[in-house]
This record gives structure tokens, C-alpha cells and sequence, in this order.
């Protein structure tokens, strides 16, 4: 057993840092909310290798993993950066695996992808649903009809300005993915305003399906949950060494707010929160790698921690900062406009956190054999 | 990244696997409907100690020279996985072995480790560690237990609790205060105890659950010879320190050591057709399972650490704080489910013993407001607290307390 | 409007605690637990004159109102003491309105009487229901067929050794209060050993219709949950004191604990959760008096509002105490016992918060008109 | 126990109703598609504060000497419960006539009462409360705004912070640091700012919503008389207490003041009907409604008490602490419910302004934090944190705080 990085990915992590670091994401997140131009990363996601992250080399992709692939979000999430790999990548994947003609122009990036997916049928709800415009009420995914494509999928993560689109769809009742080059796509804003969002719209539109059994595309609506946590899990390290810094150097009453306990204590839950989601990160790595067969509960599992981590995250860093930290100049409003959509999107964290349940009450035995400690037994942890 | 064994690794999982599959029919049978008589339990369990000791099993990251094998702890943990996988219970001393073991192998004299290791590892002297009073639980260096010094030993008067094993135990490591006009951490002293020793009472302490998970251990001015001292006089708190820093890594494994598992708690609801349409109770379990599933992650990770020769840092309390919550979560959660039939006391499910017995399990091993404290100063470097008591001799620090709490 | 208690209600609160204090209660829990006997505190309750407290004057009652009964309760909550008046007085309140013939010597406390509820209909589910042995699907309430009743109803607080049952049944669809005075109840016993609780099953049993009409059957069910909800307000304002009086002559680190937030914070807490429920006693005692139409909501909310209270409460005294709180020679165990089993009668905490959503989802206006403040506005409230 | 009006107060009632009934028509609309131009809003607002003046309806607590009515609290809630029920804006100057005015009442020279008292109850003067600043908020006796005495006056430098309605106020009563030689809560005066005088700037101070709910106010060497001393030199901080003790009774309102009510939560997802069925949904709506519901009573049991003449104490920011709380999580709820639609920004809805907005205001009037405190020490008796403030000079503190940043 070993979880430390590779050099690789230790490489790849800090180049991602460095990349990112040459646009000023944050100062553009907030001028882009007062209507200013968003910045487009793309060509720093092209330069990188980014796009072709997932698909193989003989595609003329990185052939790299999904935790590799998490690395990068990690980074893009810690500085808010609105690059579109959140929909491209599970894209990508789906298109490699599965005889896309213009592979290679999405390795490339030279045509960028985004996932149009569907929630997997789950222990109590048998259907293949999508997010619609409004509500709980979820809404049939798409059909096929083997060749063209209808219905209407709502709140599609980087769907605008796509050249791809990686729809899946129903037909006869299973699951297909299929590619759709000319779709109509609402651009829609909400709130965070890093986040490119549409409605997409399908009314027989041409589609040519891809090769992708049920498991591939169930695999791919994880991924994107996977890697919506890794750019969560980032986010929360920003604001916990945000608030961590300002807890130095405030003082009221003599004394630096971080030498409170309720300061501190929400400091520590920030931690543990972000330290957990991010051990799931490593569990979803594995499961997609090696244990595919949990990688549902896996990403879930993951997805949800993460989620509820940088909400919980976003409004301790408000917090701690005080009045001063719900102001337009701080960048913590951004980081909390994130966390806010961020939970509604893909599905929504509620249906992530049910999914976790549904799993182990189907009996999807989680985790590989569980060490018990060098000790091994209770007993000790509970000596004073 | 790579949860799999190694070539070596999964070479020796076999020869572990090996031996258990050959001598699990050998093991008592602790719990459950054919669990041995109460009173035979122990005696049991400590001739099965001596088995896996003897075949290497017991005590594994001990230096060879004192009846180890000297290995890291992955091996350790295959060792435990595998005796899991088997079904059969691990070594009864988990305290001894685990904790006090180590401290003895890094402060004891030479001969203090050749008289005390190999029994205890063999599990014919099972050990109790005696450093919580009842004054002395989160501020651990509050210790009011006196030894005094005379002619060629010490007296040693005062009260220990939460002292697991000390029923049975032959021994106990016990810190005591030396020296009350000094700073508190500075005026302490580890000693051995041998528990049969004249002053020594241990009394059963019974908990919320009814049942006495704890010891009392009472002291009336037992005699101590010189070379029961461990370490040296007036360094009992580094000495302390050493067999904490063992037990933070036996909290890290959180609820992998506790046995909470999340199928435990959706196997109690999973028959209630009501209960699992619920999304209350699904949202519920949902985050209870993701809670346990990330300390799992979070106990590889600090395996790894542990294994590239890293000392896990205090960090390691969140996965206690984890667990205990979200055990405490999952059992209301099944009390929720099941109504006042899960709060039912005489059947096997444990499920209403959990309920009573986790409230007091926040407080041990550190409060989680102790172990908050401590993760945000030393990990994320936030300034301490104001110290009321720094550089206080003891004797003046207690009277000043019960003056201000007269007042 | 006045809240002020009256002096008639600070007597009857007085005489409760000087009637109780005269009983060692909550040593006599912890010994009930051993195995020793259950105090009989029914002569203390009719000593008193409780057992007629709901019952009209001409009926040989005091006729007093809910509100004077839930202070009672508080007191009763506040020691643990296992008194059968959460069973009675919602039965006896029925029995003095339906006309049985018995009522002089029930409000007299010469027999005992004990309710057995069924949960009204709701904003989802259109049936009466009863607790099920175990699990959160409900049973059907009892059937009555003009002469006899037939059913089962699980968990019923103070069933055993009540000389008369009024039983909550269906006849054609409609809700009857029926009496029954030769019933089969199983004794059982759940961790608090406070508690009387039976399994009451009726086979066929011969009953007594009361005049009783849905309104009156409905507003006995939510009368039970505001006197658990007062018994609970109690038994957390104890919590608090033992709570309190332990975190000042604590000490840690050279202070007491209550000095720490941590400790300060979480005592605080359970201040607050605990007034209030408090203040949603008031609502249900006046909406129990002044407005029927909100007693469903008010009584449900109170009931909710107490046993999270006092779950909290009794969690966080343990938690204050230490290692020593959960041990079993100190009382908060005892709470805490008190706190669990409580949560999980008459139909559960979590139907009463249910209730609460549905009946606010259904348009029941809460409240009467709501003041705004003396200055009557949102913005001081901001003004650092 | 009885939440009716006495005979007394329900002919009070139908007095008030009857007034509003007469004039509402001459109200105007503030808010929703038919409201007037923003930069009318002000001055229509102020015109309507002076009929509700004119009708005693404005200030009603006020002593009948400066134009008040000389009622308690209950007449004032009949008041605004009536306004309420007319669908009618209240007041303008909220802060000025519930807080600021109170303050002038019980510690200005007659002088002042008999200057400002009048054109405020009527609107004609808009006042502001200028106590926060950047590096004093929870320990609001830190302020560094300096007065220094000058022949015959005061020359004012410095910033303050989240002043509502700063920018359209006539005056400000202003908190000062007149002595830096003194430990903190001594060296403070109270001064009345004209807003128009030399050197005052306004700035609005944009929110996480966008919006510009507040400003900061920047004093550069702004030169005021010695009229201008509200109370006495040096007493600055007494007087602001009881500036905060009327503000403590606002909160105490709590969701009732703030507008936070449960029906406008239900009524968000009361058209989903996944929503409606939903378990976890239903626990969160009916936890959040019991929350705001207990607050409205206790609202009245502080409402009672008041009307007994008791103070109100600390406990009310309990209320505070709930509403906020209460509310975030219906936000919360809300957005989980309908998903990204409910956040969107350009609609009457409110709820994505009220979910940027929610955040700060766990800040505002105390933090939380600071509120759990001060109930804990001065309700519950529990004692106070080690203060390393007390007793040092304000120049001192501020030096010791720098040099223990900087380590």
C-alpha cells in the first residue's frame, strides 16, 4: 500500500499550480460578476495537455487516471478557475473508448467536449433522469431513435461554446451515448459566475451513438462527480488558509481571534471536513483504477463530502473574517457563490449523499478489507 | 498511488493466512450464542495471545531483540486484516502490547526490559496503564497522585481511573507526582505498579451502559523500590508523551479500530420498507457511511505516512472525532427507524449498549475539545489559548483553583 | 397580552416541586434500573389533585387549562419522575367531555385512566395510525364496530395498571373515542426505567363509544405531545443547572471549563434550544385555549422543539461531566436515558417535525399577528 | 397568560387601524413592480414618517415632552402590527427614532433634545449610528477614530464602518477615542456629527448581494464645537450602552423584525411535489418553522416582561442567533429543493439575495460568537475568558497586538 503522489503526479499537480497562477482568476470572477468579460482558460487547458488528459495515447492523449485528472480540478478549484474540463474530461473519456472519429482533435483541444449526463437508475427510482429547469422533480433523459436525438436537458456544466456534445440518451429502454455536433444550448447564468452553464435542448437532433456499454456510461457520470469533489476539495484548502491567516492577524480584546475556541475549533472542522472529502478523493482514484464496482459509492461518497465541505468551508471563511468578509472586495463571496452552486449542480448533492445510501442498502459491500489498526482493537483508543 | 500489496507484502499475507487457516479452530470463541463462560474468557484469551506470539504475530513492529520481528507497520495491519478475514480475536493485551510495551522499549532500563517484555508479549502478565484521575482527564498534567521518596524506593498514595484491564492485570504503568513545587508537567514520575502489591484496590466502575467497562484503582501508600522507576524522576510527562503518541496512532484508525462499520447500521433498517423510502433516513445514512468511509481513506493514508517513516501528528484525533460522531449519529438514526424497539436492551444487536456507551467515548482519549485545541495550534499554527497555569508550581496551582472556584 | 404567569399558576408550579421533592426520584430511577421497584407516585398525583386537573368542576375536576397541566408536567420533567399523568390527563380530558358515567372518580384519581392516541390523518397520509412494534411503518388504528374494538397499538405510555383505556378507533372510516376497561397489556420495559409503556391489544374487546367528534380526538392527541414537550422543557432545564454548577468548579489548564467557549457555547446552546421550547409552550397553552386551529402545529412544534432540547441537552451534560457523566452512579445518565426513549413515543420526534411541514405546506397560517419590534424594522438589526 | 388586547388596548387598536385605513392610500410603495423610482424612494418615504409622526404613530415610546406619545411597548407593537396588516411602510429613520433618539432622550443636554429630537420623530432629519470600524467590531471598545480637544471643539479623524442609511443622514452620533492613556472602555466620548460637515465622506460599502446596504464613513480632521458632546468626556462608552441596550430589544424581535417568516420558505417549494414528499425536505422545513416559530414567542415573552418594566437582558441576542440561523438553512433548503433556478438574481423572488445576504449578517449586531459569550457569563454565571486587555492603556494594547502579529 502506498498513497503518496507519484513524482509524475507531484509534477503534474505543481504544473497545474503554476499554470493557473499566470491569470488572475479571482480578480477576474468578481469583475466578470460586475459584467465584465470571463477569461478564457482554455488555451492554458490546451497547452497543458489537459484536454487529452483521459484519452489514450494511441488517441493521441495523455492516457493518464481519474485521480490524475483530480489533481488538476484540485488546482483549478483552489483559485476558482472557470476552466471547462469539468465537462470535458468525462466527455472525453466516453469519445475515446468509444470509436469517435475526431478524437484527436479533442485530445488536442482543438474541439472541446462537454458531458450531457444522466443519473443512473439508483434502488428506488428505475429510470435514467436528468436535472430539469426547476425543482426536485427530475425529468426522463433524453431519447434515441438511432439517429437522431430529443429532450431536454437543463443546468449542463460547460455546455456553451462546445463543439462536442457527449449526450447519453435512452433508447429501447437502455442507456446509449451518443454525439451531437449541432445542438441548441442556452446560455444560462447563475449566481457563479466562473461557471458556464446551459440548457440544452434536443429536438431530433442528429446523433451518431458511441460504443459504450451501461457500466461506461454509468463510469462516466461518476467521473464528473469525482471531479466536481477534487475542485471542491481545492476550493476548501483556499479558504482554510484564507480564514487561517486572518485568524492570525485579527485581535479583539488583546488577544488574535484564532486563540478562541470557537474560532478555532471552526477552523479545525474545516480541516477535518476538507481532510475527509479528500481521503475520498483517494478512495474514488482507487475505486475507478481498480475496484470499478464501488466506484459508484466511491465518487458519491466523495462528491457529497466535498460538496458539504466547502459549503460548510465558504460560510466559516465569511465568519471569521467578519463583517469585512461579505463584502463585494473580498474574495470570499466568490468562494461562497461557488459553494452554492456548485451543491446544485449534476445532479445536486442530495441525490449524491442518497446515492451513498442506496448503494449500501443494495449491499454494495464498500472498501477493501478494512485494516484494523496496528493494535488492532478497540480498547485502547478508549483508555484515558 | 497503490492500495495493493507489494510482492513481499502479499507473500507474507499468505504465510499469515497460512498459519490462521491451520490454527483458527484453536481460538476461544469470545461473543456470540457459543461464547465461552464469563469467567473463562480471559484465561482464554491470553493462551491464545501466547500462539500468535509464538508464531510471530504478537507485538510484530517490536524490535527482534525483545521478541518482535522488527517490521513496519503494513505488516502490522496484514496481520490484523487477517485475523479479521478469519474471524478469530487478536491478542488480548492490546493496551500492553501496543502502548506500554513501546514506552518500556524506549525508557526502560535494561532490565526492566528483560524482566517485564517477554511475559508481557506472550500475554502471561497483561498490563494496565494508570495515568487518568479524576482530576487529571483533559489537563492530563494535573496528576495528584504522590509518590514520596524514602530509603531506597517511594510511597505511593492517590487515585487512578478509566483503567481498562486492571482486573486481571499483573502490572501497570502508572505516572505519579514526584515533586509539587514545580510546574506541573515538570514534577512527575512513571513507575511500574505491580497490581498485587500491598495498597492496591481496583474496583469495577461501572458505566451508563451498566456494565463496568472501567476500573478505579486506588493507591494507600504502596511501596515502590527504586528500580521501578521508568525513565528518570521528574521526566514522567516525556515519558507519558511516548505512550500517547502510540495510542494516537491506534485513534487514528478511528472506525476501523472501533468496528463501526456503516453496513452495521444500514443492515439494522435495511428490513423496514418505510425506513428505506425515507429520504430523511437515507440523507441521514448517506452522510453517516460517507463520515466512516473517509476515515477508512484517512487510516491508509496515515498508513502510508507511518510507513515512509513519519510520526502521524495530532491530526490523527479528527478520525476519533469522526467516528464517535457519526457512530452516535448512526445510532440515533436506527433508534429513529426503529422506535423504542431499538432501545432494547436484552438481545445481541448491541445497538441500544452503543447508544449508551458513545456519549461517554467523546470523552475519552482526549475530549474533542482537547483534541480540537491541539490540531489548531499544532497543525494549523493558530496561537494557544492564554495559560493560566504556566510556570505555576503544582501546590500553588491547586490552592488557587479552589479559590476561585469558592468564590 | 400578558405572559406573565398568574399567581394561581406559580402556586400550582410550587406545590408540584414541593410535592415531588418530597419523593427521592431520580435515585429511585437509577435503582428501578437494578432491578429494585418502580416508586408509585399516582398518591403523590392525586395527593395533589393533578388527576383531576383537566376535568370540569361539575365533573369533580379543577377545571383547569393545558397550559396549568404542562407546568405540572414541567416539574414532573425536571426530577424524572415516572408519574402517570402523560397517559391520564389527555384520557381523562376525553372522558369529561364524551360523558362516562365514571369521570368523578377518574378526576378523583380513584381510577386511573390512560390514552390510547392514534396519529390524525395528514397532509400526505389520509389514514388514523397507531405505533408499530418496531419500525417506522405504521399500523392501522384499532376498528370499532359499535360494541367491540379490535387492534393493537404498541408502546402506549401508562397503559399498564390503568383501570379505564380510552382508545382512539376507526368506525366507517370516522374516528371514535371508545372506552375500554378489560384489556390485554403487555408490560414492557425500554432503557428508561421512568417509564410505564405497554403493548395494548384488543381482540375483540368490549368498549363504549364516547361523544366525542374528530376535533376533540384530534386535539387529545396533540394535548399528549404538549405534556411530553413540558415533561422534556423540564428534564432540560435540569440538565442545564447540573450542567452549569459542574463547568464552574471544574478545572483544566488553571481555569474552570465553563471559562472555555467550547463549554460556554455548547451551554449556551443548550440554553437556547431549551427556552425555546419553552416559548412554544406558551404557543401551544394558547392555542389550546384561543386558537383550535393552530393547536395541531403549535403542539407539534413544541413537542419537536423539547425533545431536540433535550436529546441535546442530556448529550451535552454528559459531554460537559466528562469521563465522570457517564458513569452509573451520576445522574446524567438518567437524562440521557429519559432524553432517548422520549424521542421515540407517540408516534416519534420526527412525525411531530413531519407535522409541523405538513401543516405549514397545507396553509395552516401560524401565529396570531406577529409584532414587529417597537421600531418596526429589519435594518437596526444590522447596524453594527 | 393571555396574548388578547386588554379593553384599553384593542380601542388603541381600532383607533390605529382606523387612522391607517383613512390614510394608507397616501402611502408609498417602496417595494414590487409598482414601486416609485429609487431616487424618489427617500424623500417619499421621509414624507410619509412625517404624517405618521404628525398621527403619534412615529415614536411612540417617546415622553410626550419631545413629541411622543409616552406608551409603552405593547402600544408600539399594536402600531406596527396594524402597519403590518395595512401593507403600508413603516417609519423611514428606524435607527434614529428607536435607538439614536432614545439615547439623546436619556443622556443629551436639553439643548440637543429640544434641536434634534423634533426634526427626527418627523423625518426632516435622517440620523445615522457611527459606532463600528474596521478594527472595531466584536470588541467594539477598540475604536480608533481619535477626538482631539482643540480650543472650544474637537477635531475628529478616522473611518467607520457598516453605517446604514449614512448616505442620505443629516446627522450621527458618533463614537470617539478622546484619551488613549486609559485602558479601553475609558477613554471614549459620544459627539452629534453633522454628516454635511468638512472632511466627512461617505462611501457606500458593496455586499456579497451586489448591493450597497451599508458605507463607510471617512473623518479627515473634521472640527466639531463642544455642544457637540452627547453625555459626558470620557463617558462614551456608557452612553453607547444604552444605545445598544434599545438595539438589544430590535433583536430580541428577532425573525418577526427581520421579516424572516416560514410561510415565505413553504410557499417557495410548496409547488414542487417531489419537494412536498420528500422526507428530508419535510424534517427541514418543519426543524427551520419550529425554530422561527419559537422566536415569534419569545418575542412575546420579552414583549410581557418589557411591559413589566423589566430590562431586557443579553438573552435576546439568542433570538438574534436563531433568526439568522434559521434562515440561512431555509435558503439552504430552498435552493436544494428547486436547485441552480433558485439562485438566480434577477427576479422579485429574494431568495438568492437573502442567500448572499444571510452570511453577513451573522456578524452584524454582535457575532455570534460574542452573543453565546456574553450569555454564558452574565445569564447562565459561568466565568469569564482570561482578558489580557483589562486595565492596559489603549496605546499600549495596540502595540502589544502589533508586535504579537508580527511573530
Amino acid at each position: 500500500m502506498n498513497l503518496e503522489l507519484s513524482d509524475e503526479q507531484q509534477f503534474l499537480r505543481d504544473a497545474a499550480r503554476d499554470a493557473l497562477s499566470r491569470t488572475k482568476t479571482i480578480e477576474a470572477a468578481r469583475e466578470t460578476l460586475d459584467g465584465g468579460a470571463r477569461p478564457d482558460l482554455w488555451p492554458t487547458a490546451v497547452e497543458a495537455g489537459w484536454a487529452g488528459l483521459l484519452v489514450s495515447d494511441e488517441n493521441g492523449g495523455a492516457g493518464l487516471g481519474a485521480f490524475d485528472a483530480m489533481l488538476v480540478m484540485q488546482e483549478a478549484g483552489r483559485r476558482l478557475a472557470g476552466i471547462e474540463l469539468l465537462g470535458h474530461l468525462p466527455a472525453s473519456a466516453l469519445l475515446d473508448t468509444g470509436g469517435y472519429a475526431g478524437i484527436e482533435a479533442v485530445a488536442a483541444g482543438e474541439r472541446r467536449a462537454a458531458f450531457v449526463g444522466a443519473v443512473p437508475p439508483g434502488d428506488l427510482d428505475p429510470e435514467w433522469t436528468v436535472d430539469s429547469v426547476s425543482g426536485m422533480s427530475r425529468a426522463p433523459a433524453p431519447t434515441f431513435d438511432g439517429s437522431t436525438v430529443t429532450g431536454e436537458v437543463a443546468w449542463v456544466v460547460d455546455a456553451p461554446g462546445a463543439d462536442v456534445l457527449v449526450v447519453v440518451a435512452v433508447q429501447d429502454g437502455s442507456p446509449v451515448a451518443v454525439v451531437v455536433e449541432d445542438a441548441s444550448v442556452e446560455d444560462v447564468f447563475r449566481y457563479d459566475p466562473t461557471r458556464r452553464l446551459g440548457h440544452v435542448r434536443l429536438e431530433g437532433a442528429a446523433a451518431t451513438p458511441l460504443q459504450a456499454d451501461v457500466a461506461a456510461i454509468e463510469r462516466a457520470w461518476y467521473l464528473a462527480q469525482a471531479l466536481l469533489a477534487a475542485e471542491s476539495v481545492g476550493a476548501v484548502e483556499a479558504c482554510l488558509e484564507m480564514a487561517v491567516a486572518y485568524a492570525k492577524e485579527r485581535f479583539t480584546f488583546g488577544r488574535a481571534i484564532g486563540s478562541y475556541q470557537a474560532v478555532k475549533h471552526g477552523l479545525v472542522e474545516i480541516m477535518r471536513r476538507g481532510e475527509n472529502a479528500k481521503s475520498l478523493l483517494y478512495y474514488a482514484g482507487w475505486a475507478h483504477a481498480s475496484g470499478p464496482e464501488e466506484f459508484a459509492i466511491a465518487a458519491s461518497a466523495c462528491r457529497s463530502a466535498a460538496s458539504d465541505a466547502l459549503d460548510y468551508a465558504a460560510r466559516e471563511n465569511i465568519a471569521v473574517h467578519g463583517g469585512i468578509g461579505a463584502t463585494w472586495e473580498h474574495d470570499a463571496p466568490l468562494f461562497f457563490r461557488r459553494a452554492q452552486l456548485s451543491r446544485r449542480l449534476l445532479g445536486g448533492t442530495g441525490a449524491s449523499i442518497d446515492r451513498v445510501a442506496g448503494e449500501l442498502l443494495a449491499g454494495s459491500a464498500p472498501g477493501p478489507v478494512a485494516p484494523e489498526g496496528p493494535t488492532g482493537a478497540a480498547a485502547t483508543a478508549v483508555e484515558g | 498511488m497503490d492500495l495493493n500489496d507489494t510482492p513481499e507484502q502479499a507473500a507474507y499475507r499468505e504465510q499469515v493466512r497460512a498459519w490462521l487457516e491451520e490454527h483458527k479452530s484453536e481460538a476461544p470463541v469470545l461473543e456470540g450464542p457459543d461464547a465461552l463462560p464469563e469467567d473463562q474468557v480471559v484465561d482464554a484469551h491470553r493462551a491464545w495471545q501466547r500462539k500468535l506470539a509464538e508464531a510471530g504475530l504478537a507485538g510484530a513492529t517490536w524490535p527482534k531483540e525483545y521478541g518482535g520481528q522488527g517490521f513496519g507497520p503494513i505488516e502490522q495491519v496484514i496481520i490484523s486484516q487477517e485475523i479479521a478475514r478469519a474471524r478469530v480475536p487478536g491478542i488480548l493485551d492490546v493496551i500492553g502490547v501496543g502502548m506500554l510495551g513501546p514506552t518500556i522499549i524506549a525508557h526502560g532500563s535494561e532490565d526492566q526490559k528483560s524482566r517485564y517484555l517477554g511475559p508481557m508479549l506472550h500475554g502471561d502478565e497483561v498490563w494496565c496503564q494508570l495515568f487518568s484521575e479524576p482530576a487529571a482527564g483533559s489537563d492530563l498534567a494535573g496528576i495528584q497522585t504522590r509518590a514520596k521518596q524514602e530509603d531506597g524506593g517511594w510511597r505511593l498514595t492517590g487515585q487512578k481511573v478509566w483503567t481498562t484491564n486492571a482486573q486481571f492485570s499483573a502490572y501497570g504503568l502508572i505516572l505519579a507526582r514526584t515533586d509539587a513545587d514545580v510546574p506541573k508537567h515538570k514534577g512527575l514520575t512513571m513507575f511500574v505498579l505491580p497490581m498485587d502489591a500491598e495498597g492496591v484496590t481496583v474496583r469495577g466502575l461501572r458505566q451508563i451502559t451498566g456494565d463496568a467497562e472501567f476500573n478505579e484503582v486506588f493507591l494507600d501508600d504502596v511501596k515502590l523500590d527504586d528500580d521501578m522507576v521508568v525513565g528518570q524522576v521528574g521526566n514522567g510527562w516525556g515519558t507519558a508523551l511516548t505512550t500517547l503518541m502510540f495510542e494516537r496512532v491506534t485513534i487514528g484508525f478511528g472506525s476501523e479500530g472501533l468496528g463501526y462499520r456503516p453496513q452495521r447500521f444500514a443492515e439494522a433498517i435495511a428490513g423496514d420498507e418505510a425506513a428505506v423510502r425515507d429520504g430523511d433516513v437515507r440523507q441521514r445514512l448517506g452522510h453517516i457511511t460517507t463520515e466512516l468511509l473517509a476515515v477508512r481513506f484517512t487510516s491508509y493514508r496515515m498508513l502510508s505516512a507511518l510507513q515512509q517513516g513519519q510520526i502521524p501528528g495530532p491530526e490523527a484525533g479528527l478520525s476519533k472525532i469522526t467516528t464517535v460522531n457519526a457512530s452516535i449519529a448512526a445510532c440515533d438514526l436506527v433508534a429513529d427507524a426503529l422506535g423504542p424497539d431499538a432501545l432494547r436492551e436484552d438481545t445481541d444487536s448491541q445497538l441500544s449498549y452503543h447508544t449508551s456507551f458513545l456519549p461517554g467515548l467523546k470523552s475519552a482519549g482526549g475530549t474533542e475539545e482537547i483534541l480540537r485545541n491541539t490540531i489548531g495550534e499544532r497543525v494549523l499554527g493558530l496561537p494557544p489559548e492564554p495559560r493560566l497555569d504556566k510556570g505555576i508550581p503544582f501546590s500553588e496551582l491547586r490552592a488557587k483553583e479552589k479559590e476561585a472556584a469558592a468564590r
